[in-house]
This record gives structure tokens, C-alpha cells and sequence, in this order.
């Protein structure tokens, strides 16, 4: 709670915080490749990104928001119900559409806006009328998957666009699209964050919010910009996924949302706000990305394997505890 | 309008019928308030009055209820155009607005880190605009410290630092001094003329009247959120001020000597050789059933974390604390209260009040086991005792069972001299006990501690205030770490000083 | 939304049969659901309106109780925890409402009928499918379902059983998925990346299965013909109509059809049979399929579940032919 | 994020703000018996508050734990772990036991001790080791589902002891007992946070930290406490629902905790400590246990209810907030 005052500079604790994950990157790296040598393949590592491109982004998603000293459990069913929805919209009747058959260009773009749209939403909710955050979007997170069900009939999708597909399935330059995507969008949002005036308002309304506004921060504005972010985010999210898998499962996105916040919190980033980076919480993603990854190479029986997971995350965090010696926020 | 030197006679600053409601609360009832170019103008009342609630629409973080703001005849900007009021006016506020995880460098230049409008921080140029400002503020502070890691006092800097460096022409100081020591008051007095006299306008918000004295040309005074009187500070003496202010005409009464306790009363608080690492070594203090015994020294002098180890804050590295011949476990909080030390501790908002928590509650947390079997806490007795600590400690609350977070700084700070006082201590330890205070609760709360030590309670009072020391029967002075004077009674305020100055050594 | 009709004008009609869908979140249970209310019309039974659980037992709980309070006379269920129904299933034996359970028979308790297909056979069939097609030798990746669901477990079962009795040269990677596409996909990226030699798949569901096992092979340039060396045999599960068009390409080869249609038609025809007072023997029926014995008090019809192949794929009878037609 | 209280005496305050749904509650009966007149029987209304009885006990647990200013997302799977752990224990391993075959007798104590001990060890961590508790939860969680699937191999147990069956199932004076179970429990837990040290104390901690740790509160201990008897109630929770359905689900408890904080929440429990009843944590679950029922009795289509239940949640939070006018925390 109380934190140790170290008379170190503000950047170079937050470049050390930032940097407490490598070592346990590093180590995952090298039982890896003593596990099976295939692991440090170049196809294995680049499946290994692909994989957490969608986890990534709602991950970029969620960090900014805790950030601001907010919450949004809604992502992930964003992550369904905007494709599904930009989806049924272009798509005959007959293929589980709604039977609008807009013109197919059209996908992306509503999947996008829908997304946006619901950031908006939750933002209007909490701002205009103070409510929690936690609440308005558990309620959010259950409304929309709700509605994806009602939409699709509870059906997959399996008819798309070929615009849909695409930024899924493409690959530039040797890499999957979608790892190019994260990677940009990384490094404008760490740029941003940490650069840029407007970033920095994020973590002065997270810090103190009082303080911002004293400051002439509007903070209202930032942190609703913020939720809507985050709704378009989510949405790319998962029309990647949607790419990726060649359809709109009814499912899609369930259960995401507390991996995301697993990555983002092991990142570094604090649940109170005003606290963590964007490459702590990228560092989280890989993380648990390799953990995966090493437990299938090393075939785990299916039996064991979520407690072993479950495990080596928590053994991940004691030692992190240990190594960098200071205590986490609740 | 012009008057015969030709300066400008439109007030810079003009309050016009402002009232203010909370809820059921009248903070400020049709109270108009004019500040001219230049001046360096008083705004006192005692607690809740509604200085800070003034200062809120001064600011613009509120809109009046009724009536409104002009800035040299204009009216004022719209609250959301905050960048607009902000170039007329700056503040530092009573709460502190320092963001903990950001650097004091990003604090310093919150949402102007890349100047004025342009939106890329380039951190290095502001880490050095940062350094220049502390520098010509004379803040000892790394600029790429992490605020939260900063003290008290710093952070206050820090906080003044900013304000004043934003350009306005009007600077609004609302309890500025509460939280520095002599030294730093000194510089930031000196900071204060220097820029007056460079025609910026101030408002200065402060519970120590001299201080009024020392940089103000005029004086507003509030009571009961009403405006009472506006009037040049010499025109009204000191106990014309409190007169104002209390509405009640009484003089302060000069501080009654104490009858000296003698060197055959038992020693109630005995510190043997106590050493923290960092803070404090080797310190040898006897404290005597009854004797009130005073401490001071500058920021850096350890004696906060000397009398947080007394209370079982902070675990000394080396040396005993004993009450009576008994030794006290150290760096435990519950032993110390069970050796029968009651604490003060220095900031009421972080760790001396629950603020969703009534006044009952907050006053009783030691001896909650008291009032029923099991654990059981009888709702009755429980007001019962609350309501005798408000009568005992002259509270000004609704009741027992209001949230303490409704009630103004001195009463609060009450609450929790009546919690440290609730066990009946035989060993009271006080940091800054009136902090915010205003003067009259000052009394009422250094009344209570007299009581107490009358009954034989030894009482150690960590303080900067001068007024707060006069209450005692000796005063150690400590430096760097160490006791380096230790002043009877009938000390005058020159020796005080440059002990804490460390001069005399 | 819908009024329920009063308890006297459904005795009227012979009593009202409760359904209780068991989730709404897969293609196959969405046929399911669509049949119901079809046959019951055909059939002329008073259906009150479906319950959902959303997979979700103490919801099935729920529903269950207040179906009872609103009158009905035999409940239709698909429990997919096939444990946590047994204290239920008391319950609603002492307040002698029959049951019948489909796709899934309860671990305990007493009920009317089970309709359902063999998942153990559905294992069993898609390992001989693939040991043929691989000639008993290669690299096998496996989908498993749940391992807390029943129908998973027992599909998994059979197909370990039956490849390490049967094909032992063939070696098997068991993926846990939770029924999870996303989870599926990874495991096939990683496996491929290890074994690039896998030349067999079995899914154990083609409704979460299905499109992202044909995105993956295609990105992978891994789709090819079977007359292709490197081509991936694949044997689905479930029948829906985007696995028939996939065989019909040939991107796979096989699916166990779970007859959607006959659970719906022969759950309301068993729940009806109940409330009417009839009782069943064990042995063949006039639907091709057998009655068996299970345990005491619990008789199971046990349908047949066709293995569709390129040969059968464009059969009519098949109910993934018959939706959306 | 600030609350700007009225000046209104704590304790009515706390008061108004605990029958803020009460309301709700009477319109949700008046709805209920204008949809079906079945939902008024007495039979109606013993099953939704049976069905609540495991749901109530984990917000319980939660609550206080909440109030104590900390967090617990592993509550669901100790539901789930502590049964099966305890039975598989004391039952044949021709039955999916371990082999052990302890006496019957110890399946209970078994049961809540394991509760007592999940509850110890998240504690441990969180306090001695200074993690997160989210994510100490969090890994919790997984490990401890894993555990019941590695124990039992992914098998419902349902060779249960009679003992075991005893509280879900018996019936005392016409109301099963779990409700009786609950309604004790309730009443203790009220008495023992309104008007015993220490339940105030967790109030305190919750609400101030620092300040109660200089009060001479034993924080570290108190939460400590506040952890065992939280897990102590989840396995209690999972011991009411093992006798309720008659086995140990695999996935028993799967997905609980979401609700758990949606009751919680709803019923003016606030994420950020200090603050909250367990009265209105109660009113919460009923309310959540109403619509439920009252969807089913209408019988909404299965495609829609999701939606329309997420819908009602969001409305229902937003007329709390505009009848009571405040702002609620994040
Ligand atoms: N946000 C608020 N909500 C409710 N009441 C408030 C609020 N702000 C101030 N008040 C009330 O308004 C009155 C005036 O408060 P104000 O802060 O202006 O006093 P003050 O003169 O600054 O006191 P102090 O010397 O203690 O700083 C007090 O009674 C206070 O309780
Ligand atoms: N949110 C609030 N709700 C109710 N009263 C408030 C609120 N904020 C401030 N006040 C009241 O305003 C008055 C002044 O409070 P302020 O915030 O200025 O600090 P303070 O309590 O005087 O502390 P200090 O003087 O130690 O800095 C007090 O009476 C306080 O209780
Ligand atoms: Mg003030
Ligand atoms: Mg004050």
C-alpha cells in the first residue's frame, strides 16, 4: 500500500517496473527451447504472436482504460458482437444474415463503428450519470452478448465478406498482417501514453482526477475518448479473430476478459489507476502467450494442464514480487 | 476609471454576492469580497467558515450558486473553458493535487508539458525547465523524482512552485504554510514579497495570524459563511482579528505558566539510545508523568519518525522505548496502545481518520472492546461516549453518528485527539497537533492536551509552531538526526529558531 | 411475451410438455431447438414455451422448478452435467413428472427415456474412419471437448481406446479446448509447427471446430485433395450443413452426424407417450434404432448416428440437408 | 470517483442507502404476479430463494471481504473444489475417489477446511508476500479448477455420503434448510459488522488503511481472518449445492463470480472498500434471483433473455441512481 520511497528518477523506476517481466521472458525462452528445439523456430515464434495478436489488442485496450482509473468488462463481447453484427448486416438472410444485404464494403467499417459505439455507450453511462463502471459494463458485457445471440439465432457465422477476412488472414513481408497491426498500434499507443500531452492526461486522471481537473484537464472528455478507443479496439480485436478463425463464433471473445486483465495486472498495471505502461502490459500478453505455448509443445496431460498453468502464473508473480521487491497494489 | 496615481482602481479580483450550498450546508451566503491590483489581500475565519469553498469559485472548479466572479471588471470565464481561467488565476489548494505516480517534473507542468499548446512532451527539455523552476524557487527536489516519494513539505513546495510559475497575475494561496517549517515559510514569504512587488495579485489563506501580519496589506473575514469585514490589516489588531473571526470579543489569553514539574516524578516515557537508520540515532529523552515535553527541528531533522516510533509506527533499529520500568515491544501499534500510548498522527487525512466512518466510531477505534462483552459495541454506550468526547473536546458536528469526512479540518482534528485520548494514555504522543487549525480550536485542542497531562499524562508534542511550544515545559530541538538543545521554559522565540536553524552549534 | 395458457385448458388437451433447451450458443443445439416446436405441432402436443439453461445446471434447476409450478405434466431436458441432475430428478419422480433426458443420460436417478445417440460409438467410428484412411500409421491431432462434459469425455475415451488397440503405429495428440475455436486453432498452429508430418484431424465438434481448422490449413496452404500426399484427413462431428458443404469440396472427409432432427421428434414423442400412460421394453423399436436397458429404471433408445462420407454426403434423410431448405 | 456525501447522520444514511432496493424488490413482486399468478404460490418462492441460498453465501463472503477493502476471485472454484476434494476423499475409487476411503464422517469438516485453507493461503500471499489481489486470486482460481479436473479426472462425483447430501436436501419446518442456513448466517454476519469491534474494524481497514493500522486495528490479521472465513463460506456454498444437486459438478461454481460481484454491486456494495451492507448485498441477490425467475415464468425466448436480463440490470441500476441521485464509486 504504502510504497518505500527510493530517491530514484520517476522514469528510470517506471523503465525498471517496465522491465521486471523481461527476466521471466528470458527464462520461459530458454525452457522453451530445452523442451523441444522446435520452440525457437522462427514458424513457432511467429504462431506464438499470431496467436495473441486479439488478446494483445484488448489487452492495449483495457491498459489505457485502467490507466485512467476506469474499468471495462464489455470488451470481449464487443469482440463478438461487432463482427457478428457488421457481419449479418452484409450477408443474405440465408447465411444467418438479417437480411439488410448492405453492400459488403460496408462490413469493416460497421464493425468498427459498432465498437466505437459501444465505448461511447459505457462512457455516457458512467460519465453523464455516475454510475460504476464495473456495473455498467458487467451489464454491458451481458446485453451484448445477449444480443449477439439474439442476432445470429445463437448460429456461427460462417459466410464473410472477403473484406472481413482479410486483415486476419493476410500476410506482409513474410508476417501475419495482424502482427504488423499490434505492433503499429503498440507503438502509437506507447508513443501516445508516454509522449504525448493527451496521454499523459490519461495518467493524471488515473492518478488524481481531482488534481486533473484542477489542472484544466477535461477529464470527462479523455476518459469517454478513452472508453471509445477501447470499443474500437476491442472491435479490431475481434475482427481479426474473425479473420483468423473464417467465422463468427456465438461464443466469441467469452472468457477473454479475465486473461486480458491477467496480462495487464502481471504487466505491472495496477487496477487503481494512473499506474503501468503499455510495454509491462505487452510483456504480460507474451508471458502467458509462451506459457501456452510451452505446456501444448510439452504436452501436458489435459488433465493437469490448467492447474500447472495456473500454477506457473502465480510462481511468476511471487518470483516477480521477490526480484523487484516491492509490493503490488490490491 | 483611474484614481490620482493613475494605477488602475477596477478591482482585479471581485467576488459578488456569492452564495454556496452544499446539500443542506450553507458554505457561503451572499458574500462579496473585492481584491485590488497588487495587493496582497487576507481571507481568515476559523474552520468551515468557507475559505476553501470562496477559493473553489475563485478557481472555477465550482459555479456559484447565486451571484458571480468578475477578473478586473470582466466577467469571468465559463467553467468549462479552463484554460481561460486559468491564465487569470492560480492556486494552490488546501488538498493537495500532487499526482504520486508522476514525476515532479510532469507535476510541475501538468498538462502544459509541451508548453503551452503544443501537445509532444519532450521530456528532457521539461525535466530541465523543471530543475530551473525548483532552483529559482530554492526547492531542494529532484525534478525526476517520483512525486509520491516526495515529504510533505517538499510536495507543498512543489505545489507552490507550480502555482506560482504559471504566469497568472493572481495567485491564490489557501493554507500554504500549514504544512512547512520556519525556514521554508521564511523563503516562500520572501518569494511572496518579491513578487508582489512585481504587481501580481494575492489571496493568502492562513490559520496563523502573524503570518497575516507579516505579508498582507488587507484582510477579508468570514464567518459562518457570511463575509464579516473587509479592512487594511493594520487598521485591525490581533485581537480585533479573532474578535472577527470568533465573534466573540474576547482577547487570547496569554499562555498561563505551568507549575514545574519536579525532578522526583516518576519517569513515564523513557527512550534509551533509540536509533532508526536515516532518520534519528542515539536519542535519550525522559519524559515525566505530567511534563509536556516539546519537539522541533526542520524537515529533515527525524523528529516525526522519532515520535512515530514512540507510538508504534516504525520500528527503531536500536534502543528501547519504556513506559514506566516496562519495555515497550517495538514497531507495534497495538503494544503501544496496550503499554497505555495514545498517538497523534502528523496527517489526519491519510492515516488519522476513516472518512465513511462517524465521528463515534473514529473517536473510539482503540476502545471499541469496551463497550459490551465479546466484542459487543452497545450502539448506546457508544454514543454516550462519543457525545462526552464532543462536549470534552468542544466537536462542532451534528452529532456523534455524522461521517467525519463532513467536518471542517479543526474539528477533525479533534476527533482524533480524542481517539489518541480515548484510552485514558498515561504517555500521549502529538505530531503537528494543529495543523490547520483555526485559532480558537487551537486553544480548545491544546486546552485538552494541558488537561491531560495535569492528570499526569507525559505528553511529547512534535511541533512547529511556536504557539503550539509554548505549551511546554521543555523544549528539545532536534537536528539531523540528533538533540542538539534542550530549552527550559522561558525560552524566546530567537532561541528556537536558530537552534532549528542549527546556529548555535 | 407469450401468456401461459391456465392449468385447466391444458388438461384439456392432455397435459403440457415442458422442453428445456441446454444452450443457445451452438449450431447444433439451434437445430435442435427449431425441430421442437415442429414436431410438437406435428404431433399435436401442447408445448409450453422453451426454457434455456445456457449450459449452466443451476439454471436447468431453476427452470426445471418453475416449469413444475407452471403446470407441466413431463419435461424434456439435455443436461449436459450429467452428475449435478440426480437430487432434481428425485424430485420430479416424487411429484411423478416424467422425464426424458436427450443426447445426455444422467450419471443417477430415474428417468422416463433417454434419446440419444452413442457417443462412445461416435469415437470409435471416427478412429476406424481415420486408422483406415491412414493405413495405421501417421501423426493424429484430436479436439477434445470438455473433459467436464460427458459426451466429450466419452467421445475421447473411445477414440484413445479404440487408436491404441486398433492403430497402434499412430500416434495421437490430445488437445484440450473447452470447446473453444480459439483454443483448437493455437493448438494445430503449434503442432504443425512440430510435427509438420500431422496427416489426421478429428474434431470432436465441427460447429466450433470447423472453420477454424479450414482457415488455419488454408492459410498453411495445407488444403489440398486427398489425392494429394499432403493432404490432412479430417473427421468432424455434429452433421450441421457447413461440414456437409466442406466434405462436398473435399477439405474433409468424414463427419458423425448427431441426428438433430430424430432427438427432437423422439423426445416429445417419449415425453407424450408418458403423459398418455405408455411404457416401453427393451429391444428394437420401429425407428431403426434399440431400446436398451441401462441400469434399472432407465431405458435408453439409442439412435443411429451415421458416419457421412463423400459416398452418403448428399443423402436427404440427413437433417443437416433438410435446414434452411 | 469523489462522493460528495450530503450532510445526513452515517448511520441513516447507511440506512437510506440499503433500502434502495427495496422498491425494486416490490415492483419485481408485482411484475412476477401479474405474469404468471404461480409466482406469488408459496412453492414459487421457497425454490427462488433455495436456488439463491449458494449465490447468497459467496456474496456474503465477498461482501465482507469487499468491505475489507480487498478481493477474492477464487471464491467460485473453492464451490467447486472443497466437495470434491472432501468427497473424493471418503469415497471407493471405483466411484472416481482417490483410493484413500477416509471415514464418511470427515467428508464435511474436509470439505470446510479445505475452504479454511484456500482462504489461508490467499491471504498468505496477499499479505505476506505484498501481491495483487486480483491476480493472486485470479491464479487461485485457475489453479484450484484445475486441481478439481486433475483430481477428478474431469468426472462429476456422485457417490456422495448422506452427510454430504444432508444440508442441500433436508427440510426443517416446511423450508429446506439451506435457507434457514443462509437467513443464520446473514443475521450473524449483519450483527457481527454492525455492531461488533470486529466487524467494525473491517469497515475500518477498508475504509482507511493506514488510519486503522495507527488506531492499533491488527489489519494484516483481521483481512487474514476475513480471507479463511470467506473461503469457509464458498465451501459451505459448495457443500449447499453438492446436496442440492446430488453430485460434484466438474464445473461446479463455473462463472459464479461475476454474479457474486453483479449482487454485490447492485446491492451499494462498493469495489473500493469501507463501504456497504450485507443487508443490501442481500437485496441485491434476491433482486438478481427475481428477474431470473420472472424471465422463466414469462418465458422469454431462449434467443432473447440474455439480452433482455443484461437490459434489465442496466435499467435497474440507472433508476437506483436517478431515485437516490448519487453517484456511485467506480
Ligand atoms: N463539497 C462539499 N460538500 C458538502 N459540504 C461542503 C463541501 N465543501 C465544503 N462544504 C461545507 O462548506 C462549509 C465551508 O467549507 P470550507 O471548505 O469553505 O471551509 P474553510 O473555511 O476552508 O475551512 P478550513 O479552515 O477548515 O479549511 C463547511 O461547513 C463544509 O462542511
Ligand atoms: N466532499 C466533501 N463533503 C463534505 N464536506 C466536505 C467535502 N470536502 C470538503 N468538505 C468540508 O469542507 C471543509 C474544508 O475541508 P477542506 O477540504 O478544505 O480540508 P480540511 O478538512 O479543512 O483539512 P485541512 O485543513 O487539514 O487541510 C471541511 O468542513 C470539510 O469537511
Ligand atoms: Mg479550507
Ligand atoms: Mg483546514
Amino acid at each position: 500500500m504504502t510504497t518505500v520511497p527510493a530517491r530514484l528518477s520517476g522514469i528510470r523506476l517506471a523503465r525498471m517496473r517496465d522491465l521486471t517481466l523481461v527476466p521471466a521472458i528470458l527464462l520461459l525462452l530458454v525452457v522453451g527451447a530445452i523442451v523441444d528445439p522446435v520452440f525457437l523456430s522462427s514458424a513457432n515464434i511467429v504462431n506464438v504472436l499470431q496467436q495473441q495478436t486479439e488478446l494483445s489488442l484488448l489487452v492495449l485496450a483495457e491498459t489505457i482504460i485502467l490507466i485512467g482509473g476506469r474499468f471495462d468488462l464489455s470488451l470481449e463481447s464487443t469482440v463478438g458482437l461487432a463482427p457478428a453484427l457488421g457481419v449479418a448486416l452484409v450477408i443474405p438472410a440465408a447465411s444467418n444474415g438479417l437480411g439488410t444485404s448492405w453492400p459488403s464494403a460496408l462490413a469493416v467499417p460497421i464493425i468498427l463503428l459498432v465498437g466505437l459505439l459501444v465505448g461511447a455507450l459505457n462512457g455516457l453511462l458512467i460519465l453523464r450519470f455516475g454510475l460504476s463502471a464495473f456495473i455498467v459494463t458487467l451489464g454491458m458485457l451481458i446485453v451484448l452478448r445477449g444480443l449477439q445471440i439474439g442476432i445470429t439465432g445463437g448460429q456461427n457465422l460462417f459466410e464473410l465478406p472477403p473484406s472481413v477476412l482479410y486483415l486476419g488472414n493476410a500476410t506482409w513481408l513474410g508476417l501475419p498482417l495482424s502482427i504488423w497491426l499490434c505492433g503499429l498500434l503498440f507503438a502509437i499507443g506507447i508513443a501516445a501514453l508516454g509522449w504525448f500531452r493527451h496521454g499523459r492526461a490519461v495518467y493524471a486522471i488515473g492518478g488524481n482526477v481531482d488534481a486533473a481537473r484542477a489542472a484544466g484537464i477535461r477529464s470527462d472528455r479523455v476518459i469517454w475518448i478513452v472508453f471509445m478507443v477501447g470499443g474500437t479496439l476491442a472491435a479490431l480485436a475481434g475482427l481479426l479473430m474473425t479473420g483468423r478463425l473464417g467465422s463468427v463464433a456465438a461464443a466469441q471473445g467469452q472468457g477473454m476478459i479475465f486473461t486480458v486483465f491477467a496480462a495487464a495486472v502481471i504487466g505491472g498495471v495496477s487496477m487503481d489507476g494512473g499506474k503501468g505502461t503499455l510495454f509491462g502490459a505487452l510483456c504480460g500478453v507474451l508471458v502467458l502467450g509462451l506459457i501456452n505455448n510451452i505446456l501444448t509443445l510439452a504436452g501436458v496431460s489435459a488433465q493437469w494442464i490448467q492447474a500447472v498453468y495456473g500454477l506457473i502464473i502465480l510462481v511468476a508473480l511471487i518470483l516477480a514480487r521477490v526480484t523487484t521487491g516491492k509490493a503490488q497494489d490490491s | 476609471m483611474t484614481d490620482a496615481t493613475g494605477a488602475s482602481t477596477v478591482p482585479a479580483v471581485e467576488a459578488v454576492h456569492t452564495s454556496k450550498r452544499f446539500g443542506a450546508t450553507t458554505a457561503l451566503h451572499d458574500v462579496s469580497m473585492s481584491i485590488a491590483p497588487g495587493s496582497t489581500h487576507a481571507l481568515v475565519g476559523r474552520n468551515g467558515a468557507g475559505k476553501s469553498t470562496l477559493v473553489s469559485l475563485l478557481t472555477g472548479l465550482q459555479s456559484p450558486d447565486a451571484g458571480a466572479i468578475a477578473f478586473d471588471g470582466k466577467p469571468a470565464p465559463p467553467v468549462a473553458d479552463r484554460s481561460a481561467w486559468r491564465r487569470r488565476v492560480a492556486c494552490v489548494f488546501q488538498r493537495s493535487t500532487i499526482i504520486p505516480d508522476l514525476s515532479v517534473a510532469e507535476n510541475l507542468f501538468l498538462n502544459r508539458q509541451g508548453g503551452d499548446n503544443g501537445s509532444l512532451v519532450r521530456w528532457g527539455a521539461l525535466r530541465r525547465k523543471a530543475a530551473e523552476l525548483l532552483q529559482e524557487y530554492a526547492v531542494d527536489v529532484d525534478p525526476a523524482a517520483r512525486a509520491g516519494d516526495l515529504g510533505v513539505e517538499q510536495r507543498q513546495l512543489v505545489e507552490i512552485a507550480r502555482a506560482l510559475s504559471q504566469g497568472a497575475r493572481f495567485i491564490i494561496l489557501d493554507e500554504p504554510t500549514a504544512r512547512l517549517d520556519a525556514t521554508a515559510i521564511d523563503r516562500l514569504f520572501g518569494r511572496l514579497r518579491a513578487l508582489s512587488a512585481t504587481g501580481v495579485t494575492m489571496l493568502f489563506i492562513s490559520h496563523h495570524l502573524q503570518e497575516i501580519y507579516s505579508v498582507c496589506d488587507t484582510v477579508t473575514v468570514l464567518r459562518d459563511a457570511r463575509h464579516v469585514l473587509t479592512a487594511p490589516v493594520a487598521d485591525v489588531d490581533h485581537d480585533a482579528l479573532v474578535a472577527a473571526m470568533t465573534g466573540e470579543a474576547v482577547g487570547l489569553t496569554e499562555v498561563e505558566a505551568r507549575p514545574p514539574v519536579g525532578d522526583d516524578t516518576r519517569v513515564a516515557l523513557g527512550l534509551k539510545d533509540l536509533t532508526l537508520h536515516g532518520s534519528y540515532s542515539g536519542i535519550d529523552v525522559d519524559v515525566r508523568a505530567g511534563e509536556i515535553v516539546g519537539v522541533t527541528g526542520s524537515g529533515s531533522s527525524g523528529k516525526v519518525a522519532l515520535a512515530e516510533t514512540v507510538g508504534g509506527l516504525r520500528r527503531p533499529t536500536s534502543g528501547t522505548v519504556s513506559v514506566g520500568d516496562a519495555p515497550v515491544p517495538p514497531g507495534s501499534v497495538p503494544a503501544a496502545l496496550a503499554a497505555g500510548i495514545g498517538l497523534v498522527p502528523q496527517d489526519r487525512h491519510r492515516e488519522g481518520l476513516i472518512p465513511l466512518l462517524s465521528i463515534a466510531e473514529n473517536a473510539t477505534l482503540p476502545i471499541a472492546g469496551s463497550f459490551g462483552r465479546f466484542g459487543y459495541v452497545a450502539p448506546g454506550r457508544l454514543r454516550d461516549t462519543a457525545r462526552s468526547f464532543i462536549d470534552r473536546y468542544d466537536i462542532h458536528a451534528e452529532g456523534p453518528s455524522a461521517p467525519v469526512s463532513s467536518l471542517s479540518g479543526g474539528n477533525a482534528q479533534k476527533v482524533v485527539l480524542a481517539r489518541a485520548l480515548s484510552t485514558a494514555p498515561s504517555v500521549l504522543v502529538l505530531i503537528n497537533p494543529t495543523a490547520g487549525v483555526d485559532v480558537r480550536s487551537k486553544e480548545s485542542l491544546l486546552g485538552a492536551v494541558r488537561a491531560a497531562a495535569d492528570t499526569g499524562t507525559a505528553v511529547l508534542m512534535v511541533s512547529d509552531e511556536l504557539d503550539d511550544l509554548r505549551h511546554c515545559d521543555r523544549v528539545l530541538v532536534m537536528f539531523h538526526g540528533r538533540v542538539v538543545a534542550a530549552l527550559p521554559a522561558g525560552w524566546s522565540d530567537t532561541d528556537v529558531v536558530a537552534a532549528v536553524e542549527g546556529v548555535n552549534r | 411475451s407469450s401468456t401461459t395458457p391456465s392449468a385447466d385448458k391444458t388438461d384439456a388437451k392432455g397435459g403440457q410438455i415442458a422442453v428445456d433447451l441446454p444452450r443457445a450458443d451452438s449450431d447444433f443445439w439451434n437445430s435442435y431447438a427449431k425441430y421442437i416446436p415442429q414436431y410438437a405441432k406435428d404431433s399435436g402436443i401442447n408445448l409450453m414455451t422453451p426454457t434455456n439453461s445456457q449450459n449452466d445446471i443451476a439454471k436447468l434447476v431453476a427452470n426445471t422448478q418453475a416449469l413444475t409450478s407452471q403446470g407441466a405434466k413431463a419435461i424434456v431436458m439435455a443436461p449436459q452435467d450429467t452428475g449435478a441432475i440426480a437430487t432434481t430428478l428425485t424430485q420430479l419422480e416424487q411429484k411423478k413428472i416424467p422425464v426424458v433426458t436427450v443426447d445426455t443420460r444422467p450419471d443417477k436417478g430415474n428417468v422416463f427415456m433417454v434419446v440419444r445417440a452413442d457417443n462412445r460409438a461416435y469415437g470409435q467410428k471416427a478412429c476406424e474412419f481415420l486408422g483406415t484412411k491412414l493405413g495405421g500409421k501417421g501423426k493424429v491431432i484430436e479436439f477434445q471437448g470438455s473433459l467436464s462434459s460427458v459426451n466429450g469425455r466419452d467421445r475421447s475415451e473411445a477414440f484413445a481406446e479404440c487408436m491404441s488397440s486398433k492403430f497402434p503405429g499412430i500416434t495421437v495428440f490430445a488437445e484440450p479446448t473447452d470447446w473453444e475455436g480459439a483454443k483448437a486453432s493455437a493448438a494445430l498452429q503449434t503442432r504443425l509447427a512440430q510435427h509438420p508430418d500431422i496427416n489426421g484431424i478429428y474434431m470432436q465438434a465441427g460447429g466450433v471446430f470447423l472453420a477454424p481448422t479450414l482457415q488455419l490449413l488454408r492459410t498453411k496452404n495445407l488444403l489440398v485433395p486427398p489425392s494429394d500426399p499432403k493432404h490432412i484427413f479430417i473427421v468432424s462431428n455434429d452433421g450441421i450443413p457447413q461440414e456437409f458443404d466442406a466434405i462436398r469440396k473435399g477439405e474433409i472427409d468424414a463427419t458423425v452426424s448427431q441426428p438433430a432432427d430424430l432427438y427432437a421428434k423422439y423426445a416429445l414423442f417419449y415425453a407424450k407417450a408418458a403423459v398418455d400412460g405408455k411404457t416401453f421394453q427393451p429391444g428394437k423399436t420401429d425407428h431403426d434404432s434399440t431400446i436398451v436397458k441401462v441400469r434399472e429404471g432407465l431405458l435408453e433408445d439409442q439412435l443411429p448416428a451415421p458416419l457421412v462420407t463423400k459416398d452418403n454426403v448428399d443423402d436427404s434423410a440427413l437433417w443437416g440437408n433438410q435446414i434452411g431448405k
